[in-house]
């Protein structure tokens, strides 16, 4: 029964979803109008959208370090109110503590949750081993480059072995071909650990090599405009002409959200 | 038993060589029947009359005479070594503080620069009366005795003395501000001459900075400036009141103490330097008489420095307009002496 | 290679040029009591251990020293790292209390001295422990309530300031990653605030013992104090001894500089990862 | 809007409460050379033209020690900032004369105290330039050389530092980027260097004039000085004013915080562009 | 005569072009191996290779900025020493004066040339209302978003009237967006004033769409592997499935160069 239960209830589902903050001067912003959205098991989900548009917002409410001021959001059947080691995050700025070295850092999450480092020593080696940074345990972040520094963020949400990986545009400050060696690990992870992902990401041609479902976004206050299947079987090769068309409908279905230079 | 404690500051200077003494040779004195013995080197001694112990002694350095008065009027220290117009003015100002007894007289001397033209006081006296522009005389404190001699010995030669800059008149008087200030004075030109307490006269001229021109005890007219008050010991009412046996004690160690430097000059001189490091060959030089007795000569000298306080305006308080006489009862209290 | 040894050597020739300089100008001047010469400084200060003008040695007076910079300095610093770690992170607290210390701020140390007198006059540790004889007492006394009080004041505002900026200074993904991961309100404070403005805090610590330093020049000036090596260049003028006085500036800067470097040390060790990570 | 009321008088509920504990205690006390009370403190400070224990007033004196910070310190930012661009500028000169001007930088200006006074004694600016009568004579006199020195050393490191700092740590991509579009070495200096550098300059200057004005307490302690606030102070001290004592210490402070903050509006004015291009 | 004569001579010519670096620990870091390269008049040449292969060291050369350790490299019939206003240059990093406003920033080529504000305001003005930034004339850098800034330092390089353009990644800091966004004002402006452009960028996408020829370098000492005449006429349009063919090539030619994940 419980299993069945699992296997119907979304992930994540956000209903009428809301969100306006009070800037210090006092003025309202609406960053999210109402937005509703389902998530399911192991679903690869890529969101794009005109900058400032509340992608970033609504991955914060969901991992609970926004509250919405409007509808609600849900992690399986319960609603989100705080963190929880269910849900990892994964940030676009370099987020790892300096002052630990990379295997200090995978062990953050295991050694807030009070775990001796004894009993989660091997899972990080094991993920070290998976974003293929053994070679950098003792390492500082400062001693990696970009790349390496996000591979290591990935593995050390990974450590704590959420069920819902949210990532912020995780590759947005590194360079193409970095990036793109990333993204068909992201993949093999993601294949693996059959996690379920929401990706935000501001390239068409990331969303289409990723997702299995591209959100499309509207200019703020975000709603949600289109929800896209992407219909290319995996591996998907940039060369493949569907590739290329879907990345062109995606790019002016935001080209019109735009509307003006940005 | 318990004794008292009490608190007494003194000042680097060979004026209080007795206490320095007293607080050097201790046990040696034991001949006088009463002396300190160390606790702490230069900050405890217990105070002994006739092999009894009466008291413990704390023992506070302080800068100059204006800071004595403020630390009594703190009530910081209960008995002090400091110059009588620090204690008028205390007093004046309404600390309960009284002059129990002199310690010393004379040891002022006249100083001028190496390199100074001026030979002898009938030299400098006058450039003094000659001198198209003020000849420029320190001192290190306004209240000071040095100063005040200085000052009422000049009026006396009637020669006109101003402290405003640019004002015309013989000589100019400048406040070195500290007796530290006096040696380096002479080096760096800034003042013609100055008037300062011993040991700095015999010190300025053992480093060769300056030479003495004169003793103020001998200023014109002859006599009137010897035996003239400087240092005195004062002690807060409070203390007189609560530890009048100690005070008498300490007043008593300092009588003798006095005169055993008159008896042993040169190795009084040599306690005293080593004390405050300076040469001793400089320190024997020292003119000064130690003494406890306030003698008529004194007291006249008492009431000049009365006079001269009062025109100098540092009067403010219960002193102002008045005479040595009308003040004399409530600022000493020569019981302990006579 | 002989570029690099001339590299290596020029920094020193200014100060050579400086040091023949003075010694010609010394002979010249002719007058120990304006400017004394190279070797009279020298002497001093290769025999360390000599009594000078009846006021102890020269070693003697640096420690006594040390040790009252030490002691009122850490007082600033216990009282200003827990004070400025919490107004870092409260801003309501930082409201209410920032002002209040901001009044006091523009006060230099030194212009507390008359009025601190007057509170404490000679008043020393000793008094406060009621302690009264032998060694421990010696120690003690030196350590009087007015000196540690300007000393404190001296270093409680660097630490403060400095500790209060590096704990608002974390960046907020850091804060937020670790909450994401599990964090609680304690494990914040002591695995991510205190960690991360550790390299800004030492640095407040550093600039801090240098203000103390320098303020306990003036501090040995105060009365009741009969050591210290602020003491002694006071007295060493008032007896005339220039030459006491230019060892006693140059122990005073040495020991400065070896504080200075000591902190940098620690800092260049301890804080690689915050000069490097950008 | 109550609760931005709350805000707004929040940083003055400590304050307040400390006055109160003021009186409180002074009253108490009832010693007013050890504590005076809020009344006498206040009464001075608002009558700054009334004379004070002979000494003139307390405007007076402000405006005696303001004016000899300010030649002490524009003559130490007029030796500082120059120096501090070629240094800045060329490694060369930089190597050669860092190592030379780091043997002073940890002496505590005032450790020279005793060593400037056997030099200048109590000469000042009137006897350098000769002027021995009139009303000139009283304003030069004011500044005394001693004085000057120590407030010099005490301006001259942070502004020399600050601007080494700044200069060569203008954005190396600044720099080229103007060369690609034609700039000479000159252009170089001025039209990028120079404005790049400005910020770190400013503060510099800010620090300096906050250090110059501390030493001035202390420098005003010196010999021959027959006004300045320092001075009253000190002489309020000797003749047992408390009152006059507190009052001077806030009279420094505010004068203190009142150029930082002037120096804070520049730097907010003028380098914006600093702080907000990250 | 003359005319034939720019017509015949490359506008940049590179010849056995070599650069040793000497690091501050006294090592040596070969950057660029022997290059050759001609670009003819109003190309537009873009350059990939692998992180660290000498690319920005050859741009720095032809600048003036770095002087060769061997070969040489000619703006037309001279040999290159220094920077001259005939080679603007537009870098990865913000490179504006943020003291100085939008306007200022355009005026410093010819300021620094001795010209008065009278004669160049024009000029400062036109480049302005081509890169789209005439309402922000009296901003400064710190108020524009990266992509105006860029557009901004395209504009200050071209204001100096250039005949060549060296871009060293100047789109690299920019979102996806922004970036489709400049590259084809980029090739606007390129088309109407004729530029020698030589543009280095790290994505193969980025190469496609913008490059006459791709030179692609392989990895550290930075040799030239392979020039790439880009055949599809323009506009190019990235559903193109020859765009997505010539991407795909480029990007398995760079795989094998960096032969390791970087
Ligand atoms: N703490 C906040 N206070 C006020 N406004 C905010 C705050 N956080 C976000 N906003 C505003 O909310 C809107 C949505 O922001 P959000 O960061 O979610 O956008 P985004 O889609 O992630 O944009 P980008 O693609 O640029 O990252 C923006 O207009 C932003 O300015
Ligand atoms: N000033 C320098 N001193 C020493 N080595 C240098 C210097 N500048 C560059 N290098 C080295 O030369 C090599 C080429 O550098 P360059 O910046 O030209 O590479 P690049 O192709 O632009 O790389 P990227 O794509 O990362 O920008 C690199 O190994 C770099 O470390
Ligand atoms: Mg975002
Ligand atoms: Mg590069």
């Amino acid at each position: 029964m419980a299993e069945a239960v699992e296997m119907t209830v979304p992930v994540i589902s956000v209903s009428s979803l809301e969100k306006t903050f009070v800037t210090e001067k006092g003025d309202l912003v609406k960053a999210l109008a109402p937005v509703d959205l389902e998530v399911k098991s192991n679903e690869f989900i890529c969101i794009v959208g005109p900058s400032g548009c509340g992608k970033s917002t609504m991955l914060r409410i969901l991992a609970g370090l926004e509250t919405p001021t409007g509808g609600e959001a849900r992690y399986m059947s319960y609603e989100i109110s705080g963190p929880g080691r269910e849900r990892g995050m994964v940030f676009q700025e370099y987020s790892l503590l300096p002052w630990r070295t990379v295997a200090g850092n995978l062990g953050l999450g295991p050694e807030l949750a009070g775990e001796k480092p004894e009993s989660y020593g091997g899972l990080v080696e094991e993920y070290l081993e998976l974003v293929g940074l053994s070679d950098f345990a003792d390492a500082y972040p400062y001693e990696l480059s970009g790349g390496m520094r996000q591979r290591a963020a990935i593995a050390r949400a990974l450590v704590n072995n959420p069920e819902v990986l949210l990532m912020d545009e995780p590759f947005g400050a590194l360079d193409a071909h970095t990036r793109i060696l990333l993204q068909g690990e992201l993949l093999r992870i993601w294949e693996t650990h059959r996690k379920t992902v929401l990706f935000v990401t501001h390239s068409v041609d990331e969303a289409v090599s990723l997702a299995d479902r591209i959100v499309v976004m509207s200019a703020r206050p975000g709603r949600i405009r289109e929800i896209i299947t992407v219909p290319i079987e995996r591996p998907r090769r940039r060369s493949d002409p569907r590739f290329g068309e879907l990345a062109y409908e995606v790019l002016s279905m935001l080209d019109r959200e735009v509307g003006c230079r940005s | 038993a318990e004794v008292p404690t009490v608190r007494v500051s003194y000042i680097f200077t060979t004026h209080h060589e007795p206490f320095m003494v007293a607080m050097s040779k201790c046990e040696g004195l034991k001949d006088q029947g009463i002396w300190l013995e160390q606790v702490v080197p230069k900050e405890k001694y217990d105070l002994f009359v006739d092999g009894e112990k009466v008291a413990r002694l704390n023992v506070v350095v302080a800068k100059s005479g204006s800071e004595t008065a403020v630390l009594f009027a703190q009530k910081h220290i209960d008995l002090g070594m400091g110059s009588l117009p620090a204690m008028m003015t205390a007093r004046d100002k309404g600390t309960p503080v009284k002059v129990l007894c002199p310690l010393h007289a004379d040891g002022i001397g006249l100083v001028v620069p190496s390199n100074s033209p001026y030979g002898s006081w009938d030299e400098f006296l006058d450039a003094l009366r000659n001198s198209d522009k003020p000849i420029k005389v320190g001192y290190h404190s306004p209240t000071s005795a040095p100063r005040i001699i200085f000052e009422s010995a000049m009026f006396d030669n009637d020669i006109s003395v101003t402290q405003k800059m640019g004002e015309d008149a013989d000589v100019f008087l400048v406040d070195l501000k500290s007796t530290s200030n006096l040696i380096p004075a002479l080096t760096s030109g800034q003042v013609d001459a100055w008037v300062g307490p011993d040991p700095f006269p015999e010190m300025a001229a053992f480093r060769g900075a300056g030479k003495v021109l004169m003793d103020l005890r001998d200023l014109p007219p002859a006599g009137k400036w010897s035996n003239f008050p400087c240092c005195v010991v004062a002690a807060r009412e409070e203390t007189i009141a609560s530890d009048g046996p100690v005070v008498k004690a300490f007043v008593d160690l300092m009588t003798k103490t006095c005169s055993w430097c008159n008896d042993n000059k040169e190795e009084a001189a040599t306690l005293g330097a080593g004390w405050i490091g300076i040469p001793a060959e400089a320190a024997k030089k020292s003119t000064i008489v130690y003494t406890t007795d306030p003698s008529e000569n004194w007291i006249t000298g008492a009431g000049v420095f009365m006079t001269y306080l009062d025109k100098m305006g540092k009067f403010k308080g219960s002193f102002a307009g008045k005479r040595l006489e009308d003040v004399q009862e409530g600022l000493f209290d020569f019981s302990f002496v006579r | 290679m002989i570029r690099s040894g001339g590299a290596l050597f020029a920094p020193m020739v200014v100060p050579f040029i400086f040091l023949v300089l003075w010694n010609v100008v010394a002979v010249q001047v002719g007058n120990d009591l304006i400017l004394p010469g190279l070797r009279e400084v020298g002497t001093l200060l290769f025999h360390p251990g000599t009594d000078v003008i009846s006021m102890g040695s020269m070693a003697g007076n640096v420690a006594v020293s040390l040790v009252r910079v030490l002691v009122g300095y850490s007082l600033a610093v216990v009282v200003a790292i827990p004070l400025g770690l919490i107004m870092g992170a409260s801003k309501r607290i930082y409201g209410l209390l920032n002002m209040f210390l901001g009044l006091f701020r523009p006060i230099p140390p030194l212009a507390w001295v008359p009025l601190v007198l007057a509170w404490f006059g000679v008043a020393s540790f000793a008094t406060l422990v009621g302690i009264e004889e032998g060694q421990w007492y010696i120690w003690l006394n030196n350590l009087k309530l007015s000196m540690l009080f300007i000393i404190f004041i001296g270093a409680f505002y660097p630490v403060l300031s400095n500790t209060i900026y590096g704990v608002s200074n974390v960046p907020k993904i850091l804060v937020e990653s670790s909450r994401v991961l599990g964090a609680s309100e304690r494990d914040l404070f002591v695995k991510v605030l205190l960690p991360a403005a550790a390299p800004s805090i030492v640095t407040g610590m550093r600039v801090g013992l240098g203000v103390a330093w320098m303020c306990l020049v003036s501090a040995e000036m105060l009365p009741g104090s009969l050591s210290g090596v602020g003491y002694l260049i006071t007295h060493a003028y008032t007896v005339a001894r220039t030459d006491v006085v230019v060892a006693g500036m140059v122990s005073i800067g040495l020991v400065g500089a070896f504080m200075d470097w000591g902190f940098r040390v620690v800092e260049a060790r301890c804080f690689g990862w915050q000069r490097l990570s950008r």
